[in-house]
């Protein structure tokens, strides 16, 4: 247990050291852009040659310090370091805390590497490690077999994305290759890298009449954005990754990784640039998801559950924003989310190390004994329903705004406009549904969970850090290096700028449904009881629907388990019995007539003789009668 | 200038002899002998990229060329000509590698220990003669040597239905190599070869007329294809496996399917241009089926080693698939994914062979929750499995990213098809961590223990060049590309 | 006629006879011991190779030499119809005979020298090696045939010679009638072609071949002279008798009549249809029927390759399903016939340097795997294939021995039935067209036989053997014999087995001195040939 | 002498020969079999002596010299047969060739 725990602050000293770095990065970046340059190793390199790649072609890996990778730097190391801080604490009692803290550094090290990216492949060969790492620790338990059901399929759905973001990849590559300004050989030749400019470097450069690729590779990029920030319809993963410890759901499936499908859009869009079409789609999809996933959350009991459902409809909001042309803004909400997020979760985690369960109609009464973690999930609760001066409210906020300011030019953006805006209200409900359920009333409901205490400091230190940064992170908007650097990502002229111009409208009407959303939270839980709803009530198909997730995961895997299973098992009998069988028929055959054949040898000298005299006369039809007819069919030997 | 081929040649030669003579210390023979060789292989490797006689007139286009005469009459002249280029050289390498790790694995084989490792190293000096033959007679007597050890490996080492499995692999091979021996006939005596050779045949097939081309190239395709295997005659393929002890499936995975690709590239796609352009249909259709076939399959598989063995028809699909778009990215894709496959693999069925000794099953729903008993075994076992996936930072995905970009670049939106089975692939290969490795303990007997020493040291050589590649691609695809009769761009 | 002139280019013949004369003499001294006798056909038949080594161009040889350079590979002038002539392709075939009866007389000294008839076995065997060395030389359609029944009736009264063995006299009953039919075929076949052509002699036939108005006749003529010549060649279906006969003569016996006699067939295959094969009549052919001219080289062509391609896909076949050793090789055996008749279906000189050097090939490998057999049959071991369990690990040499020959058979590489069937596959290949479907039909049967072969070495060297199944060793009851001892087998027999695993092995590695000998044979041949 | 004689010896020949198969066919007793492949083989015989009859020149010697070889020549192959059917008797008892049917399969 020593060595373990010793094992642990090695973790934590790494990632604190890391953490120090990351934020004097991005600190030193935001004061001074390009400041830090380059580092560059080719990977593969073909030479010039007549083809695709004229110019010749170069994959390579290096660093890019800009000031959204700045920003995302800080995020990743920040809620690292708390996050692994606070897991000396939390998962002192668990087996395999070597492999655990290990995991934990390999995935910020894949994070960093993911924000620090110059190139798309280099990107995605983070991609894949940071969704590897999500792989192993959602699977932490792996000895529960439905942790290890959902880590495949956390791997198995995002694969899905990864492999339309690949075809993107392929798309941009090839097709763009020669994009670029005059003179520099092209895209290809200078490895793909991201390029600063005062506009997305295809939009600038290779557009040309490939405007319909273009679409089509920013629409896999969405694809491969939506399987990593779980967007519809690939969301189905996300819930089921909190089978994995809770302070994994804080940093991975909360703070960072699942934030890498916005960053990847904004990225793309920043860098290479989206069509109009695309920006529909990432807004539709983000919309839709923003609301879609928060009914789920209304009604589930599980204190994790909700959250996860909240986190894919905040990413929803992001994704919206990055679609609407905002990449920054989406950006700042990422920024601010990944605290009072973090913060929920390990909220919600300290809760659960105290009670030992997930159910919140178990619990309540728990700010009674555990005053600290309530105050630290109600501060993150506000920062979710966008309760002013909380942070979620600035960045969620700037979000209804941007996608505002766009309607008029975009009509089509109305309808999920409309879907995010409810979904404001919804998410203010069931943030503070979960709250009520579980620190309001006198005691728990169930009577065995009457011994919750708070945790040690390790874990407490945090909450209160990142208490801290939920409640003033926003405020950074206020700060005017923050917002110049925000303002100075590429691509961000002729985008009008938001901050600071909030329209109030907007505002006040989402801070007036963030309120009534509380509200009546507060009216229906407010008094820690629990009511069940009728059998009968009309309300009970839905709830049921919501419960079962709209049927999606069960669909999804009866399409995995029974569809493609099925075809697995029919394709396996046709190979056994049908490709192998027809090559036992020969061997039968075979032997059926080798049997006959050998009938032949009779021992008797005259059935020899016999045989000598029916050979004579078939060599005389052969000569006369079928060899001419051959030659003179072959035409000669 | 040392004949470096040929001593590696005797050296083979004289290491094989000696571990079927030395009884009891075979394994120390069959060890001493594949640390030569890995040396001479670095040693080929170390004059790199100027290689001796790089390009010369006795061998163009091939270093390290040599060339004697064989058999001279009037209509006849073979020689015994070796060479190596880029492409040849990775294979070496990794000939060299799976030699090592299956002899270490081996390391405490009981039964005629003395036969098994003879003909382990038979089976790697045919594999390695493959890979510098440069006249059809040469090629194809390494060609069959290589057959025979692996039919006795297969024979009297494998599982229960060995005799079956053996005879099954011994059937499809040997029609196919005369099917191609047939086609590379008359591929010399068509084209009015003035030799055997590869570079007499590389002078004159080109004048081939198109029909011409395209029937030898079919017959060609046969039978490197069994090799593959091509679906549908693939099915000796997962029989063989699943009897041949762990070590012959290594070389049969990592090596035999790697002499199908290596002779396509060499003498089909090389050869004869006009007929891989016809026969370009074909080949794709072949590569989607096998790529589809594979992966489908190996998803109802409950045997880990059949799992296995249906994956490597699928990436053997997306390598023929790398072949068929018959571009230099292409080319260098395939070589890259034989590599790959041939590392992964082996490692992958070294693991199932520990599964195997282990837990005296290697039935996927019987054994469960692995990890606690065997750590050392589940973490290799998931390690083969990402890198067979497609893992970035292992070694499949470089080669599996520049097959399917090379793909893209050829067949644009048909990469849908092997992008889609990728998903397919993740899909079986976590079901089966899944499975094994997770979840609780289940049908473990009580004598379980992790991997001993050997093996897992056989396998750390695997993952070693696992990451080193994935790391670094850079390496092998420099080396790769050092192939003139490609006209790679930059050579 | 100056008789030295005369006796010069006949010495190995006159070697053979002086031999069989000496013998029978022997014989009637009371001198029968089977070393003696053994040691005059072994010596005989050897000296008798030198000469022809010798005058093939064997350099170091070129002392024993009698036949000068005028003499071998002459064109005959037109018009004239000489009963005999040298050419090297005759000279390589009469290498191989030779080394056949080498090797038999040789392994046949250690038959039990208590044996009755030893003088005859071995006197036979002289008087039927002259026979095959006449046929080499022939060049009239009377003196083949007769030199033929010279080897034929030899070979009868070989199979015959213990006179007590019921099977060895049930063969040779056999071998005697379908013989007899066969030799009547042929004299019939060739008293049609006479009428047709109006002469026996090969050249003048091969002058006149299809040009001739009575095209019926001459493909009837040449109908029973494919049946004739093929009983003796064992094609099928004219192969049933030579089961039998292989299986029931003295083993020894049937190694002399796969390794020599059976070549004998082909070889005149080789002469009566190779100027026939060669001949192409100018414009399209017709049915012989319609009355115009008959395309009778690719009729006679498209005939032999069928029985070519039958002949080795049946004799596989029933190989296969063979249990007993000696009918299981008697089948490879007839097979192995299939590969050679490629040759005259070619009819190129590469194709016939790959028949002749498959019968080359042949010579050691199915005398070989003969003689090996008759030793181990001697050591008690019985007929079936199963009999054999585990003599590979009891006896390493034998074994290894024996698997070296049936490698070759089966032509895995670095054997010299590799070599042969390599060179052969590749003159089909080489003739370009439907050749090509020879080869792959040779090959697939090739691949075929292979499994039989494959049987055979897993019973020998994986199968354990049953207790007591094996014995030990005729002479020394109880205990193992040493790796290197004869024990058993007796020391001329293991010579000769040890003398052919070599040639296997040694020609398999480096064929060149023989291949360029028989390219060399067989492009004089092609030309100068009847 | 016109054409058609010769077509009528031919025919003759023709019918001995397919009467000495017809013998070697059906009989069972070695000696009837042996006697009938005599009458098959004096088929040829007297083809060699037609064809040498009705040739022009020294080539129609061959076919009469032919002929007396012949002769001799089956002379020589009957005695060598009745050897083996002498031999047969004698160890096994009977000269009936179908009886001899153990080596077979």
């Amino acid at each position: 247990m020593r060595r373990l725990e010793w094992g642990g602050w090695v973790s934590v000293a790494f990632s604190g050291a890391a953490m120090v770095v990351g934020v004097l990065i991005g600190v030193g970046e935001m004061v001074n852009p390009g400041t830090y340059t380059d580092v560059r190793y080719t990977w593969l390199h073909l030479a010039p040659a007549p083809g695709p790649f004229p110019n010749g072609f170069s994959l390579v890996v290096g660093t890019l310090v800009d000031p959204i990778s700045a920003l995302m730097l800080i995020v990743v190391t920040v809620v690292g370091f708390l996050v692994m801080l606070y897991s000396i604490g939390y998962m002192h009692q668990d087996r395999g805390l070597p492999r655990y803290y290990a995991e934990l550094s390999l995935f910020l090290t894949a994070m960093s590497g993911l924000v620090l990216a110059d190139n798309l492949l280099e990107f995605f060969v983070f991609w894949e490690l940071v969704g590897v790492c999500s792989y192993f620790l959602i699977g932490f338990y792996y000895e529960k077999p439905s942790a290890a059901s959902a880590a495949k399929e956390a791997f198995i759905v995002t694969r899905v994305g990864d492999i339309m973001f690949l075809l993107g990849i392929f798309l941009y590559f090839y097709n763009f290759a020669l994009a670029g300004p005059a003179g520099s050989g092209g895209w290809a030749a200078n490895g793909f890298l991201f390029v600063n400019g005062n506009q997305p470097y295809l939009l600038g450069h290779g557009l040309g009449g490939n405007s319909t690729l273009l679409t089509v590779a920013g629409i896999m990029i969405l694809g491969g954005a939506a399987g990593k920030s779980a967007q519809f319809p690939l969301h189905v993963w996300l819930p089921d990754a909190m089978e994995g410890p809770t302070t994994v759901s804080a940093l991975i499936h909360a703070a960072t990784m699942v934030a890498a499908g916005v960053y990847l859009l904004a990225v793309a869009s920043l860098f290479l640039g989206f069509t109009s079409t695309d920006q529909l789609a990432i807004v539709g999809i983000g919309g839709f998801t923003a609301f879609f996933a928060a009914t789920m959350a209304v009604v589930h009991p599980d204190i994790k559950r909700v959250i996860a459902y909240s986190t894919i409809s905040q990413l929803g909001y992001m994704v919206m924003a990055v679609g609407a042309g905002f990449a920054m803004v989406g950006l700042f909400h990422l920024f601010t989310h990944a605290f009072f997020k973090a913060l929920l979760f390990l909220a919600a985690g300290s809760v659960i190390h105290a009670v030992g369960t997930q159910d919140l109609f178990k619990m309540g009464g728990l700010r009674k004994t555990m005053r600290l973690t309530a105050i630290a999930f109600a501060v993150g609760g506000l920062a979710l329903a966008g309760i002013p001066p909380f942070a979620g409210f600035w960045s969620k906020d700037d979000i209804l705004s941007a996608v505002y300011s766009q309607l008029g030019s975009h009509p089509a953006y109305w309808p999920f406009f409309l879907l995010a805006f409810a979904a404001v209200f919804l998410t203010a409900y069931y943030i503070f549904r979960a709250w009520f359920l579980a620190f309001s009333g006198d005691h728990p409901r169930d009577p065995s969970l009457g011994h919750a205490h708070e945790g040690p400091w390790t874990m407490q230190v945090p909450l209160v850090l990142l208490s801290a940064l939920a409640c003033g992170a926003g405020l950074l908007i206020f700060v005017p290096g923050f917002q110049s650097l925000l303002l100075s990502g590429a691509g961000a002229t002729g985008i009008p700028p938001v901050y600071g111009t909030t329209d109030l409208l907007i505002s006040a009407a989402s801070v007036a449904l963030g309120v009534s959303g509380i509200a009546l939270a507060w009216v229906l839980w407010g008094n820690g009881r629990v009511y069940a709803l009728p059998e009968t009530s009309a309300a009970q198909p839905v709830r049921r629907l919501l419960l079962k997730r709209y049927y999606f995961k069960i669909g999804y895997d009866w399409i995995g388990a029974k569809g493609v299973y099925t075809i697995a098992r029919a394709a396996d009998f046709f190979d056994r019995f049908v490709i192998d069988g027809t090559v036992h028929g020969f061997e039968r055959a075979f032997a059926l007539v080798s049997n006959r054949l050998r009938r032949i040898q009779s021992g008797v000298v005259s059935d020899y003789a016999a045989y000598v005299v029916a050979g004579l006369i078939a060599l005389f039809v052969i000569l006369l009668i079928v060899a001419p007819y051959v030659v003179s069919r072959l035409g000669g030997g | 200038m040392i004949p470096l081929l040929s001593v590696i040649v005797a050296t083979l030669a004289a290491g094989t002899v000696l571990t079927f003579l030395a009884g009891s210390r075979a394994r120390w023979v069959a060890l001493a002998t594949t640390i030569v060789f890995l040396a001479e292989v670095a040693a080929l490797f170390a004059a790199f990229p100027g290689w001796p006689g790089y390009n010369s007139a006795l061998v163009p286009g091939f270093a390290d060329g040599e060339s004697y005469s064989w058999i001279s009459i009037a209509w006849m002249h073979v020689n015994y000509t070796v060479g190596v280029d880029g492409i040849s050289l990775v294979l070496i390498l990794l000939t060299a590698v799976l030699q090592l790790a299956t002899v270490v694995y081996s390391w405490e084989e009981q039964k005629r220990p003395a036969a098994y490792f003879g003909l382990v190293l038979l089976t790697c000096f045919g594999c390695f003669g493959v890979f510098i033959a440069l006249d059809v007679l040469l090629f194809f007597l390494f060609w069959e040597a290589v057959l025979i050890p692996m039919f006795f490996l297969i024979g009297y080492w494998g599982g229960p239905q060995r005799r079956y499995a053996a005879l099954k692999f011994f059937v499809y091979t040997h029609v196919a190599s005369i099917v191609m021996l047939v086609g590379m006939l008359a591929l010399v005596f068509y084209s009015g070869a003035a030799s055997f050779d590869f570079s007499a045949i590389y002078a004159s097939a080109r004048g081939l007329s198109s029909v011409l081309q395209s029937f030898m190239f079919l017959a060609l395709f046969f039978g490197f294809g069994v090799k593959f295997p091509i679906v549908p005659f693939h099915t000796w393929l997962p029989d063989a496996h699943v009897e041949a002890p762990t070590g012959g499936s290594v070389l049969l995975a990592g090596l035999l399917l790697k002499l199908g690709a290596y002779g396509l590239i060499r003498w089909a796609v090389e050869l004869l241009p006009s007929g891989l352009h016809t026969m370009q249909p074909v080949l794709y259709v072949v590569a989607f089926v096998s790529i589809i076939w594979g992966s489908v399959l190996s998803l109802s598989q409950r045997d880990m080693k059949r799992l296995v063995a249906y994956s490597s028809i699928n990436h053997m699909g997306i390598v023929l698939l790398a072949i068929a778009l018959d571009s230099s990215l292409g080319l260098l894709a395939a070589v890259l994914l034989m590599f790959a496959h041939g590392i992964v693999s082996a490692l992958l069925f070294m693991a199932s062979g520990s599964v195997h000794h282990t837990f005296g099953t290697r039935d996927i729903p019987a054994v469960g929750g692995i990890t606690p008993t065997t750590p050392t075994l589940s973490t290799l076992i998931m390690v083969g499995s990402l890198a067979s996936l497609g893992l970035p930072a292992l070694i499949s995905f470089p080669a599996e990213f520049t097959a399917l970009l090379a793909t893209w670049n050829t067949l644009a939106y048909w990469v849908f098809v092997p992008l889609i089975i990728l998903v397919v692939t993740a899909g079986f290969y976590l079901w089966m961590m899944q499975r094994m490795l997770f979840g609780p303990a289940r049908g473990i007997p009580s004598t379980a223990h992790d991997v001993p020493w050997y093996e897992g040291a056989a396998m750390a050589i695997l993952v070693a060049f696992t990451v080193l590649f994935g790391i670094l691609p850079g390496l092998l695809v420099n080396v790769i590309m050092n192939s003139p009769i490609h006209g790679f761009p930059g050579t | 006629m100056d008789l030295s002139s005369f006796a010069g280019p006949f010495l190995p013949e006159i070697l053979l006879l002086a031999g069989t004369l000496l013998i029978f003499l022997l014989d009637v001294l009371g001198i029968r011991r089977i070393e003696v006798t053994g040691a005059v056909a072994a010596g005989a038949s050897a000296l008798a190779l030198l000469f022809v080594v010798a005058d093939l161009g064997f350099a170091p040889l070129a002392f024993l030499a009698n036949l000068s350079a005028g003499q071998v590979d002459v064109a005959i002038a037109p018009g004239a119809t000489p009963l005999y002539a040298f050419t090297s392709l005759g000279l390589v075939f009469q290498g191989i005979f030779l080394t056949a009866s080498f090797l038999v007389a040789l392994a046949s000294m250690s038959r039990p020298s208590n044996e009755r008839g030893a003088p005859i076995f071995f006197g036979l065997l002289l008087l039927a090696t002259l026979g095959m060395l006449l046929v080499t030389i022939a060049s009239d359609l009377i003196f083949l045939l007769l030199s033929v029944e010279i080897v034929s009736i030899s070979t009868y009264l070989l199979v015959a010679y213990t006179r007590k063995d019921v099977r060895s006299l049930e063969a040779a009953m056999k071998f005697y009638i379908i013989g007899a039919l066969s030799t009547t075929l042929s004299f019939f076949g060739a008293s049609l072609l006479y009428g047709a052509y109006g002469t026996t002699n090969l050249f003048a036939i091969r002058a006149v071949a299809g040009s001739v108005g009575y095209p019926v006749l001459v493909l009837l003529g040449y109908g029973f002279l494919i049946a004739g010549l093929a009983f003796k060649a064992t094609l099928v279906p004219f192969h049933a008798w030579a089961v039998d006969v292989y299986d029931g003569a003295p083993t020894d016996v049937t190694a002399f009549l796969t390794g020599g006699s059976k070549k004998v067939g082909l070889f005149a295959i080789f002469l009566v249809f190779l100027g026939p094969v060669l001949f192409v009549a100018p414009g399209a052919g017709g049915s012989p029927f319609s009355g115009g001219t008959v395309n009778i080289g690719p009729v006679l062509q498209v005939t032999l390759a069928i029985l070519a391609v039958l002949t080795m896909t049946v004799g596989n076949v029933l190989a296969l399903l063979q249990k007993e050793m000696k009918r299981m090789l008697a089948y490879s055996s007839i097979s192995q016939a299939g590969y050679m008749l490629i040759g005259i279906v070619i009819g190129t000189s590469p194709a016939l340097t790959g028949a002749t050097l498959q019968m080359f090939a042949n010579v050691f490998m199915k005398t070989g795997v003969f003689l090996v057999v008759a030793g181990v049959t001697a050591l008690g071991v019985g007929p079936l294939i199963d009999d054999w369990k585990g003599l590979g690990t009891r006896r390493p040499l034998l074994g290894v021995a024996f698997g070296l020959m049936l490698l070759s058979l089966a032509g895995v590489p670095l054997t010299l039935g590799f070599v042969s069937k390599f060179v052969l596959f590749s003159s089909a290949v080489e003739a370009q067209g439907y050749f090509v479907w020879l080869a792959v039909a040779g090959l697939l049967n090739s691949a075929l036989s292979v499994f039989y072969y494959a049987r055979v070495l897993k019973v020998m060297f994986f199968d354990r053997p049953e207790p007591d199944a094996l014995p030990t060793g005729a002479v020394a009851g109880g205990s193992e014999p040493s790796l290197l001892a004869a024990g058993g087998l007796g020391y001329a027999r293991a010579t000769a087995i040890a003398l052919i695993a070599v040639a296997v092995v040694a020609f398999g590695v480096y064929p060149q001195p023989v291949l360029g000998a028989i390219s060399n044979a067989a492009q004089h041949f092609i030309h100068v040939g009847p | 002498m016109t054409a058609l004689p010769l077509v009528g010896f031919v025919a003759l020949s023709s019918a001995l020969f397919a009467v000495g198969l017809f013998g070697i066919l059906t009989r069972r007793n070695f000696i009837l079999v042996l006697i009938a492949i005599e009458i098959a083989m004096n088929a040829a015989i007297l083809n060699f002596v037609y064809f040498g009859a009705f040739s022009n020149g020294t080539a129609g010697l061959t076919g009469q010299a032919v002929a007396v070889v012949l002769i001799g020549f089956a002379a020589t192959e009957v005695a060598v047969g009745l050897a083996i059917v002498l031999a047969l008797n004698r160890v096994k008892g009977t000269i009936n060739v179908a009886q001899a049917n153990e080596l077979k399969l």
